[in-house]
């Protein structure tokens, strides 16, 4: 049965990110596209003449997605949060790299931002971990379920946490990698046909990825995962219409000052 | 910023006010400025309308006989109404519709096949010229 | 709308005396064909918080003498002396050809059709 | 190794509307020097307005040169070959003028607008300010009877007249949008991430302003007072309302914020004209063949727009020259993205407003 689930897990982040997109627009009072829209684009992206610019920037796309999902996988087989971490860092260096590979200006800049991005919230990410160990005595995410209260205890880790996903998701403010208006979209610009259909449902991944660790604070009951997934959901979309984006040393600067300070005083008060 | 926030969170429950434009008509406003519509009875060819028109959307053919046959082209019109404003007998000969002309399609030949025409009328106009020089050079050897 | 009169050579001193950046906008640089390879050259300002005050200084040339530059003097100017340089085909130091045509462009769009 | 990289924005880049290439050495993030190409739509209308219309005609043409502030051009151009015609309008065709003038400075200031916090980031602004700026499309549909190419000015008049209705729906429209326009200068002034973006980013000093020859909002932002509205008498603005509107700090918040209190001050105008419209004829035989020269300047919603139109009696014209705002301002666009990030650079541009078929013309 989980198998089922990490085959499906792309399709499933698709479906939210279509979801999104209907959210969106009618935060702006538009139409909107329909709710499969991502799965039309993909069919379109197929159809199209695959030009790529040399072999290893393509591979590196396949290779970026594929070890996403194996984080994914890792995360509803219950793996221990940490290997989960680093392979999502792994996944995010390899995009990096094939940033790096290509002459584009957009592209460095685009990779430039991502290394950024993993500076302002990979340390985030693993004091979450680091917290979520300290109340259920284990990093290990099926142990993690089956312990409760997080939310009373790590309230100050948990939206710091909030704080990161707009930057995983590439929402405002902290859309800097992709960042349309810009830089085109970034690492993203070279990519074509296929190769970026890969890029595009490793966002769909990318869904899954934070969306799941703030299920991880619902604990035993599923009900209350579910319920703050939902919520913050609504609340990074909320805050998506509602600001500008920042430029990149200016969300680090905002991450590290105030998610940091949030994340360490928690974690102090929980030690002590 | 939160009321920003407050106001996106609003428009959840708010009309939509894009339109869904192809698949709904869009209701044109009165006095809408829309194609020039031509009564040929009230017409007495005086050509001011084809003089003033800015693009040239307004042709006449001159026929052999000595009568002309009126000619608008709704695609290249740019729907300023000069036209309507130099006809001597406006909304009888020559008036502005509300009516919305629908985009050409390839077979109506808005370009190639008006080009063919323009140079039709341009050649009508010089036969009728030189006709009309020649029989009146006839004319006067005659006498 | 005041016209005075100049000529190339003294364009420079003329400007240069006549030109204050607190008081004077300067508008562009224009020319007019007047036939049989003559062009009008003119320079237009208007002044600040004054109504209807547009002053034009201008010279009457031929397309094979050079216009002299007043970058020197104000800036901005080198849009407008671009512009004649691709739609006149006239020479103007530092102004380079290819604002709107190509670069390497032989047509002079607004130059009489002698 | 070189130090520096080079970005280009444009010639088609999703944050401009127009095509424009601006190339930006950069030292990193840090843009340090610019190279701009403004000629990729260059339609030669200067040379068709002398070569193939009548100066009749031309009007018509010259409204094509642009989308926005069709209505400037042909209003300068027909003001033009009414000077040189001897011909001065009665107070209702001046009226009906500047009335569409100011509605046609409301909708471009507030495209203006929407296009600076898209750039910034900031779509849902974006959505929202294009969705109130229909309030005065549909106002200027109603009463020329077209959406873009309003085509209602003509020489010697204007073709169409308000009806009881049109003033009803004037002043139904503007009452809304006053409300709209209040709550968006608080959002400009108080939203965190627009601050961030917004102020002390993108400055032009007052000298700089007076160097590069800066015009329009982007002079007035900067403190310098200059408003053809002011400057000319072919049109009574100081009876129906007129202010200067001036901020000092020249950053892309005061120009932001010079836009919205511009906008506030046409709604007062466009009331005020719509209350008193003084009686008359709508449209008057202007006879003659243009013999001279004139010269006309009229505040587009950019800035300063100024026409010579040249004529030696004929049906044909001997020279119309046009000068738009945005080809003037492109020193001073210049000067203000040196020592700018890239990452600013889009908002930068969109907030000069500029008009790349106008330039290119």
């Amino acid at each position: 049965m989980i198998w089922v689930w990490i085959a499906l897990a792309p399709i499933l982040g698709g479906l939210v990110y279509g979801g999104e997109r209907v959210l969106r627009a009618r935060m702006q009072r538009r139409q909107g596209p329909p709710i499969l829209q991502p799965f039309y684009d993909m069919f379109k992206l197929l159809d199209k003449r695959t030009l790529i610019v040399h072999a290893p920037h393509a591979l590196l796309a396949v290779a970026h997605f594929f070890v996403l999902w194996f984080s994914v996988a890792a995360i509803f087989l219950g793996w221990n949060l940490l290997y989960i971490i680093f392979l999502h860092l792994f996944a995010q260096l390899l995009l990096i790299l094939a940033g790096y590979s290509v002459r584009s200006v957009y592209s460095h800049i685009g990779s430039n931002r991502e290394l950024l991005m993993v500076v302002a919230y990979e340390p985030i990410l693993i004091l979450v971990a680091v917290g979520l160990y300290l109340v259920s005595g284990s990093f290990e995410v099926s142990q993690i379920l089956k312990s409760g209260g997080y939310l009373t205890q790590l309230p100050l880790l948990f939206a710091a946490l909030l704080m990161i996903v707009p930057i995983k998701v590439k929402k405002s403010p902290f859309d800097v990698g992709e960042a349309h208006q810009e830089i085109v979209g970034g690492v993203e610009i070279e990519y074509s046909g296929v190769f970026y259909e890969f890029l595009y449902m490793s966002r769909f991944l990318e869904y899954i990825f934070i969306y799941s660790f703030i299920y991880l604070f619902g604990g035993e009951s599923h009900w209350l995962g579910a319920l703050l997934v939902a919520g913050v959901f609504l609340l990074v979309n909320l805050v998506d219409n509602a600001t500008a984006r920042v430029r990149p040393a200016q969300m680090v600067k905002i991450i590290y000052t105030v998610a940091m300070a949030l994340a360490v005083f928690n974690l102090a008060g929980v030690l002590l | 910023m939160f009321k920003s926030m407050l106001e996106a969170f609003l428009n959840l429950f708010r009309p939509i006010r894009t339109l869904k434009y192809p698949a709904e008509e869009i209701v044109l406003p009165s006095g809408y400025r829309g194609l020039i519509e031509y009564g040929i009875d009230a017409c007495i060819f005086c050509d001011k309308c084809e003089k003033v028109c800015p693009p040239g959307a307004i042709l006449f053919y001159q026929n052999e006989d000595g009568t002309k046959t009126y000619r608008y082209n709704p695609w290249l019109c740019i729907y300023c109404g000069e036209c309507v404003r130099a006809c001597p007998k406006p909304e009888e000969a020559l008036w502005q519709s509300e009516t919305k002309q629908l985009s050409a399609l390839k077979e109506e030949g808005a370009n190639e096949g008006w080009f063919v025409w323009e140079e039709a009328c341009k050649q009508s106009r010089e036969a009728y010229a030189t006709a009309k020089k020649s029989a009146k050079i006839q004319n006067k050897s005659e006498e | 709308m005041r016209k005075i009169e100049t000529t190339l050579t003294t364009l420079l001193r003329d400007i240069g005396a006549f030109y204050e950046a607190k008081k004077w906008h300067f508008l562009s640089v224009n020319g007019i064909d007047l036939g049989e390879g003559k062009i009008e050259l003119q320079w237009i300002f208007s002044q600040y918080g004054v109504k209807d005050e547009v002053v034009i200084y201008y010279a009457l040339s031929d397309y094979e003498t050079p216009v002299p530059s007043i970058v020197t003097l104000i800036p901005s100017a080198f849009m407008g002396e671009r512009e004649i340089v691709d739609m006149f085909g006239l020479s103007v130091d530092g102004a380079e050809s290819g604002l709107y045509l190509d670069k390497d462009s032989l047509a002079h769009p607004l130059r009489g059709e002698s | 190794m070189k130090k520096t990289i080079q970005i280009p924005l444009g010639s088609q880049h999703i944050s401009l509307l127009e095509p424009i290439r601006f190339k930006f050495e950069c030292e990193n993030e840090k843009i340090i020097g610019v190279d701009a190409d403004v000629g990729f739509v260059h339609r030669g209308v200067e040379l068709a307005c002398t070569r193939s219309f009548e100066f009749k005609q031309v009007g018509y043409v010259v409204a094509r040169v642009c989308g926005l502030c069709a209505i400037t051009h042909s209003l300068s151009y027909t003001l033009a070959v009414e000077k040189l015609l001897g011909y001065v309008a009665n107070d209702r065709i001046k009226y009906l003028r500047m009335l569409m003038v100011e509605l046609d400075r409301i909708h471009s200031h507030m495209l203006c607008l929407a296009h600076t916090a898209e750039n910034a980031g900031f779509e849902a602004l974006f959505m929202q300010i294009m969705g109130d700026r229909e309030l005065i499309m549909d106002v200027q549909e109603a009463i020329s009877g077209n959406r873009v190419q309003f085509d209602y000015i003509s020489i010697g008049g204007v073709n169409r007249d308000l009806t009881p209705e049109l003033v009803a729906m004037i002043h139904k429209n503007l009452g809304v949008l006053t409300s709209k326009i209040d709550a968006l200068i608080g959002l400009f002034d108080n939203n965190w991430s627009l601050s961030l973006k917004y102020k002390g980013v993108g400055v032009l000093r007052l000298e700089d302003a007076y160097t590069y020859n800066a015009l329009g909002p982007l002079a007035r932002a900067a403190g310098l007072a200059t408003d053809v509205r002011a400057e000319t008498s072919d049109f009574p603005y100081e009876d129906i309302g007129y202010k200067m509107i001036l901020e000092s700090s020249g950053d892309i918040h005061a120009r932001n914020f010079l836009r919205l209190r511009e906008i506030v001050n046409s709604i007062t105008m466009c009331q005020n004209i719509v209350n008193n419209l003084p009686v008359g004829e709508i449209q008057e035989k202007a006879k003659g063949k243009p013999n001279g020269e004139a010269v006309v300047r009229v505040e587009a919603p950019r800035g300063e727009l100024f026409y010579l139109v040249r004529g030696s009696g004929q049906n044909m014209l001997d020279r119309v020259r046009i000068k738009t705002p945005t080809f003037s301002a492109i020193p001073a666009m210049i000067e203000v993205f040196k020592g700018a990030e890239y990452a600013d650079a889009p908002a930068i541009l969109a907030s000069f407003d500029p008009c790349m078929s106008c330039t290119a013309k």
